[in-house]
């Protein structure tokens, strides 16, 4: 069999839990694959792992890995089994926030690590500062959790749909004490999660065929997390080797994160890329990304993995 | 040894109380914040019944910790992936492997320090700036280089505490191997011993004292850097997995019995290595 | 394969040097030369490496690049300096090591506290304090506060430690002289114990000036406002700008250690009379 | 001539160390009685209590048995009347101050006024010759110089008894010979009493009025032996019959105390 | 009587340290022949470079100029063919071995084959009188013993010549006395050369067959007295005259160079 090393972008949770459920399921194994999934975390830089060889292929996001591509590191997206994006902006009520107008002067807890970019290029559109003062919003690098949100350190922090706001919920509060954004209402959502690869390795056949059968291996998967969501979870937690993560939550964000990935068969839609690369060039003074990128994405596996 | 019964137990005994005593003052502004919300009103009792019970305190109180440890310690099987024990053991591994390199590294460049004026003059101040380097910022760094050239698992944790631990011991032993006086070296010297003899009839010997207090420093080092090893390395597993994934989850209950695990593990560690200290000094009559 | 032979050369060079300056009557500028030919040594063998190898800048850039980033960023890493080290660093030190000791000497007043709190103390020391970031980000906020509260924790216990053995390092025959002057507990402390814990003291300060840098950019990791050192380096890896992560880190390397001289500087002056102060 | 006043008494005193390995006996039934302008030594095969005794009449140790007067009173009275200056076998100056630092110590604690603080610093120095030496630091003295700054310590202000244990027992035998012609002096001009533990025979014999001979396990006073030399005594005293035969004496008696071993 | 072989010969020895402060001048034109068998001590004021001439002979220190012969080779060759045993004013036991285990120490150095090893550490604690303590630890004997030890460390590989710095500098009268006496025997007993660092005049004149009297600032030698004492001495030999008259004139040497300062 072939080995294939996959890199996530965060630690063993649901939103990954198309590629476990394809590896338990044997998926991998009928298509001649031997995958292991490395778990990321808070400091793992997926596309780091990628250059250096510690992997072959990972799950990232679309601005992050357009912003390596800019530094030199040759990324290409093989496949998007996200059609949406789950991040939005959780505020409290309570805090003075019902609109997007409401955020000057308050402060806003966003999560960096290559994944500011979107809320950079939002603010951006919406012309406020993010320096601080009246005019502008005080940004905060939010942890791991949502605590800035809990202990009123901050009047809306990042969540994602199918994780942190479940938190907030679960802490205590209502649904009806927050004031949620999501990126894709407010037009500026990017791509997430989608699969990555190193663009000069495409051109050896054999690592293509690899990629071929992983990415339709990893897409049966994915529908078959969609259609048996709760046996989903089991798998996720099985494979969860921090034994931290509960039953209820991971349940409840494979049923969420079931909708974003409903729209895709794992093909990456040219529409939602072009979107995404002018959400991110207009990123105000100091773009993401300076020019349009070229070749950053392809359907070279998804066409033969998918016919 | 008794005498310090008495006193160890009233200050921890007062520990406890102003435990409780800062759960109830910190966790009280989200029992207000939640009975505003549900339009309750808290008295003083149900204040504090509800500051010592919340599933996601600022401060957990010290039974929920303890039932949390109990319940992952002795009500799991240890082969479960949510025992404590199983964690501590993940990350004592990665300790004694790392702690074994770095006072193996330590005890190798203090001899270079102590025999090599070269090495002397010009290793020792970065030796000292190695240490101002924030090692979790590079941790990550380390690890994927590791990975890039193959290596990974166990070592690349080991090679945190490693960093982390073999300080003390040049530290200790670059002292250690220079307590011998002028006299005792002069003794050799009058016997003709060579290098190598006056290194291990001597030298060595007499560093016994300073290699047991930096072996202690070491150890605790050592564990330091294995839990910060484990933060980058896919929070997989660990206490310092435990740590993060607490600390993502905002399961404050679940860091603090982390937490007292690894402060458990560091002093039976460091205890370990007392008890060794007290038995080889004494069969070396320096006791 | 030339700039291996260059690494090789590199060190070779770096090494006979030191050699040589080994070999000469020691003075102040021998002392101050080899550690500098030393760490110019590693740095050329660095880039060497980086540079024969062909190693990703993605994953260790040469430190060449890593002074050009360095020279053109230097605004960031000032305004990273300023919230790190001055406000979070240094404010947490001075708490930190002036509360432990005050708190020693409140100790080694009364037996009991000192027979009862330092095991605990020892237990605590042992505890792996960068574990208590999250916790203190959560109750102290996300701004300097929270970053001192940490450094306040890590140089605690080590200064305590140490200034308690020091109060305690007088020699009985040095203490019996004041008794037979019927000195009491001040003058005591003033004259006697205070004076001779100070070695122990500076031993603490020393330890804790590496311990709150750390300390600090650690707790950045855990949440922070936009700017500060361990806010850039986690940021920047994630953004692949591996070369301003390690101007960050040369800057941390560089406070750390002028940090460290300053107290060993100081030391020297106050306990000039001490026998490993007068070689 | 008047019987003049008893300055030390001791009676039945008893003396225990509790130990690991089991009591120690470091003084068993002492009685000594010391007066007003004695010069006392104290000589005795080492562990034979000397010091211990020393350290009871200072109020550094407490007996376990029997009573210690000092002027009449406690010994613990005495030390809060700052009744006497001890010298400890090391010189034990403060590495942190220099010479006339580590003098004006001892005033600075009793709260002497500044102005005479320098006055007596000066004083002692010039008594003990260091003068020129107060701004030097104790490290950059030789050991007898140390020596001489301690006892000039002792003296600074002004008690009346005077307590050695060793003072010059690291002292080369010419600089010693020269202390101890210059603290005989001193006792002299000043009529202080003084009590002073020594190893050495011929220092006993040479300075005293009185030798103290002691025999250990439990510690004890073994002999008495009133000095029948004059009060003016040059060096060579040490090549007289009169002094032979003293010395002889309590060689005699300290070998008995060895003969136990 | 045949003329007796040179063991050490010193011609026009200097030796300067170059010190912080300047250059130390601790030995300056330093002329000395020692025979075979003979007891030669050396005596002087502190600081006068005795350590530092004995030091010399054992190849711990190199002269600045001059030569130093023992056994006719250089002091460094003599020290590779373990010529000679020093002993060290300390004890300088190491606390982490046994009596025992310290007198082996040379002769696991040496090589010697462990069967012989035993028996000699048995032969020299014989001599020494330690019979008996060889599994104790230092710290577990008095000060004494601890000297005899490190004395019986120094003759366990029976080196012809032994070298001593002030090894009963540290005990008390009594006990130096004994040693005294002991060393007397062994001497006469084993006929080896003795090169002894003293400070105590009756000391180096009771024991030796030739008192070197050195001064300090330049260190020389100032005087050589052959003692002519028999080689038979009961202790009691210091009450006689012949003795006083020996001592009398090592002090007026010595006290001639201390009149500098
Ligand atoms: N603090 C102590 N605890 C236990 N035993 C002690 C203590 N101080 C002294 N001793 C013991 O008491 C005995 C007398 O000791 P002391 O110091 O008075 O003797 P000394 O005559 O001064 O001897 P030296 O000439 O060696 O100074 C010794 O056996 C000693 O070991
Ligand atoms: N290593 C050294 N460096 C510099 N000066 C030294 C050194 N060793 C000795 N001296 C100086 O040389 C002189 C002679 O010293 P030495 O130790 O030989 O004297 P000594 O006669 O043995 O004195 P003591 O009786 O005090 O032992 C002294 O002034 C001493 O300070
Ligand atoms: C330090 C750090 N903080 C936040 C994120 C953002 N993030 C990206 S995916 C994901 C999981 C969603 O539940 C999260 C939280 C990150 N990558 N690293
Ligand atoms: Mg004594
Ligand atoms: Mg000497």
């Amino acid at each position: 069999a072939d080995d294939v090393t996959l890199q996530l972008k965060w630690v063993t949770q649901a939103q990954f839990a198309g590629y476990y459920v394809a590896l338990d399921k044997g998926f991998y194994e009928e298509e001649g694959l031997n995958v292991t999934i490395k778990p990321g975390g808070p400091d793992i830089a997926p596309t780091q792992v990628l250059a250096g060889g510690g992997a072959d292929v990972t799950v990232d996001w679309m601005p992050s890995a357009l912003s390596a591509r800019e530094k030199g590191l040759p990324m290409v997206n093989i496949a998007q089994p996200f059609k949406s994006s789950g991040m939005m902006l959780t505020c409290r009520k309570d805090a003075g926030v019902a609109s997007t107008d409401d955020f000057k002067g308050k402060t806003l807890g966003v999560w960096f690590f290559g994944n500011e970019f979107p809320f950079l290029s939002w603010m951006s559109k919406l012309g406020i500062s993010t320096d601080g003062g009246d005019d502008g919003v005080t940004v905060l690098k939010q942890g791991f959790n949502v605590d800035p949100l809990l202990q009123k350190q901050a009047a809306c922090v990042s969540t994602m749909t199918y994780n942190e706001y479940w938190q907030v919920i679960d802490a205590g509060l209502t649904p009806d004490d927050l004031q949620v954004f999501k990126y894709e209402d407010q037009g500026v959502a990017t791509l997430e999660d989608g699969l990555y690869v190193l663009e000069d390795k495409l051109s050896d056949p054999a690592f293509e065929d690899k990629m071929v059968r992983f990415v339709r291996a990893s897409m049966k998967g994915w529908k078959y997390a969609e259609a048996n969501s709760d046996e989903a979870a089991e798998i996720v937690l099985d494979n969860d080797a921090s034994g931290a993560q509960t039953e209820m939550h991971q349940k409840r964000m494979m049923g969420e994160v079931a909708k974003l990935t409903a729209g895709s068969n794992g093909a990456l839609d040219p529409a939602d890329y072009e979107r995404t690369v002018a959400s991110l060039l207009s990123g105000g003074s100091d773009p993401v990304i300076s020019k349009a990128p070229e070749g950053a994405w392809t359907h070279q596996i998804t066409d033969k993995a998918l016919n | 040894m008794r005498r310090s019964v008495v006193p160890v137990l009233s200050v921890v005994g007062f520990l406890l109380v102003m435990w409780y005593a800062a759960a109830v003052w910190l966790n009280a502004p989200w029992a207000y914040d939640k009975a505003t919300r549900s339009g309750e009103v808290l008295t003083t009792s149900t204040l504090v019944a509800d500051t010592w019970s919340q599933e996601k305190p600022k401060l957990p109180a010290p039974h929920q910790v303890g039932k949390e440890i109990w319940k992952t310690t002795v009500e799991k099987k240890i082969t479960s992936k949510r025992s404590l024990i199983y964690h501590s053991w993940v990350t004592l591994s990665a300790t004694l492997l790392g702690f074994v390199m770095g006072t193996g590294l330590g005890i190798l460049l203090a001899v270079g320090i102590v025999y090599n004026r070269t090495m002397d003059m010009s290793v020792m101040p970065w030796v000292i700036a190695s240490q101002t380097i924030p090692i979790l910022a590079i941790a990550p760094m380390i690890i994927v280089v590791l990975n890039a050239v193959g290596i990974s698992g166990l070592l690349p944790k080991a090679m945190i505490s490693m960093y982390l631990s073999f300080f003390p011991v040049v530290v200790g032993m670059v002292k250690g191997l220079r307590s011998p006086d002028q006299m005792q070296l002069d003794q050799m010297r009058t016997w003709f011993a060579s290098k190598s003899q006056t290194f291990w009839k001597l030298r060595l010997p007499a560093s016994m004292p300073y290699l047991f207090t930096s072996l202690k420093i070491g150890m605790a080092a050592s564990l330091v850097g294995a839990i910060v090893g484990e933060l980058p390395t896919g929070a997989v597993a660990g206490l310092g997995a435990r740590l993060l994934a607490g600390s993502y989850y905002g399961q404050t209950i679940q860091i603090w019995s982390a937490l007292l695990m690894a402060a458990a593990l560091a002093a039976s560690l460091v205890g370990i290595i007392g008890i060794i200290q007290r038995v080889t000094l004494k069969r070396m009559g320096m006791a | 394969m030339g700039w291996l032979i260059f690494a090789v050369v590199a060190w070779i060079v770096g090494w006979m040097l030191n050699v040589w300056l080994a070999r000469r009557p020691p003075s102040r500028l021998t002392g101050l030369a080899s550690p500098i030919v030393f760490g110019i040594t590693l740095i050329a063998v660095w880039e060497g490496v980086v540079n024969g190898f062909e190693i990703n800048q993605v994953l260790l850039p040469a430190p060449s690049v890593i002074a050009v980033r360095f020279a053109s960023s230097t605004a960031i890493l000032w305004v990273d300096f300023v919230q790190t080290v001055l406000k979070g660093a240094l404010s947490g030190y001075v708490i930190g090591c002036g509360s432990a000791f005050l708190i020693a000497v409140a100790i080694d007043r009364f037996p009991f506290l000192q027979r009862g709190l330092l095991p605990v103390g020892n237990f605590v020391a042992a505890l792996p304090v960068i574990g208590m970031a999250p916790i203190l980000v959560m109750w102290f906020g996300f701004d300097w506060q929270s970053k001192a509260a940490v450094v306040v924790v890590m140089v605690f216990f080590p200064m305590l430690v140490n200034t308690v053995q020091g109060l305690q390092s007088t020699d009985a025959m040095q203490r019996d002289l004041m008794r037979t002057y019927a000195a009491g507990y001040w003058k005591t402390l003033l004259k006697l114990r205070l004076p001779a814990a100070m070695p122990f003291v500076f031993n603490g300060l020393k330890i804790g000036t590496t311990l709150a840098l750390i300390g600090a950019i650690v707790a950045e990791f855990f949440g922070s406002p936009v700017k500060g050192m361990g806010f850039r380096i986690s940021t920047s890896v994630g953004q692949l700008a591996l070369d301003l992560v390690w101007a960050e880190i040369v800057v941390a390397a560089i406070v750390g250690s002028a940090f460290y001289g300053l107290m060993a500087l100081v030391e020297k002056r106050v306990t000039f009379w001490h026998p490993s102060q007068r070689n | 001539m008047t019987e003049k006043q008893s300055v030390i008494s001791a009676r039945n005193l008893d003396l225990t160390f509790q130990t690991n390995d089991g009591p120690v006996h470091a003084l068993k039934d002492v009685n000594l009685e010391i007066k007003d302008g004695d010069f006392v030594s104290f000589i005795g095969p080492s562990g034979c209590g000397k010091t211990t005794f020393l350290r009871v009449m200072a109020d550094l140790e407490q007996p376990t048995g029997g009573t210690v007067t000092v002027n009449g009173v406690s010994p613990e009275e005495a030390r809060r009347q700052r009744a006497y200056g001890y010298v400890f076998q090391a010189a034990g100056l403060y590495p942190w101050r220099t010479i006339g630092g580590n003098i004006r110590l001892p005033l600075e604690i009793m709260g002497v006024p500044k102005s005479e603080q320098a006055e007596r610093v000066n004083r002692v120095l010039e008594l003990v010759e260091l003068a020129g030496f107060e701004k030097k630091f104790p490290w950059q003295l030789s050991g007898g110089m140390q020596q001489r700054a301690s006892i000039a310590r002792a003296l600074s202000f002004d008690a009346d008894i005077l307590l050695m244990d060793e003072p010059f027992g690291a002292l080369d035998e010419i600089v010693r010979d020269h202390l101890n012609e210059q603290l005989l002096h001193l006792w002299e001009r000043t009529g202080k009493t003084i009590a002073f533990v020594t190893h050495s025979i011929p220092e006993a014999v040479y300075l005293s009025t009185k030798i103290v001979v002691m025999s250990p396990r439990p510690g004890r006073i073994t002999d008495v032996i009133d000095s029948p030399l004059p009060k003016d005594r040059p060096l060579d005293i040490r090549d007289t019959p009169e002094f032979l035969e003293v010395a002889h004496r309590v060689r005699e008696g300290l070998r008995a105390g060895h003969q136990d071993d």
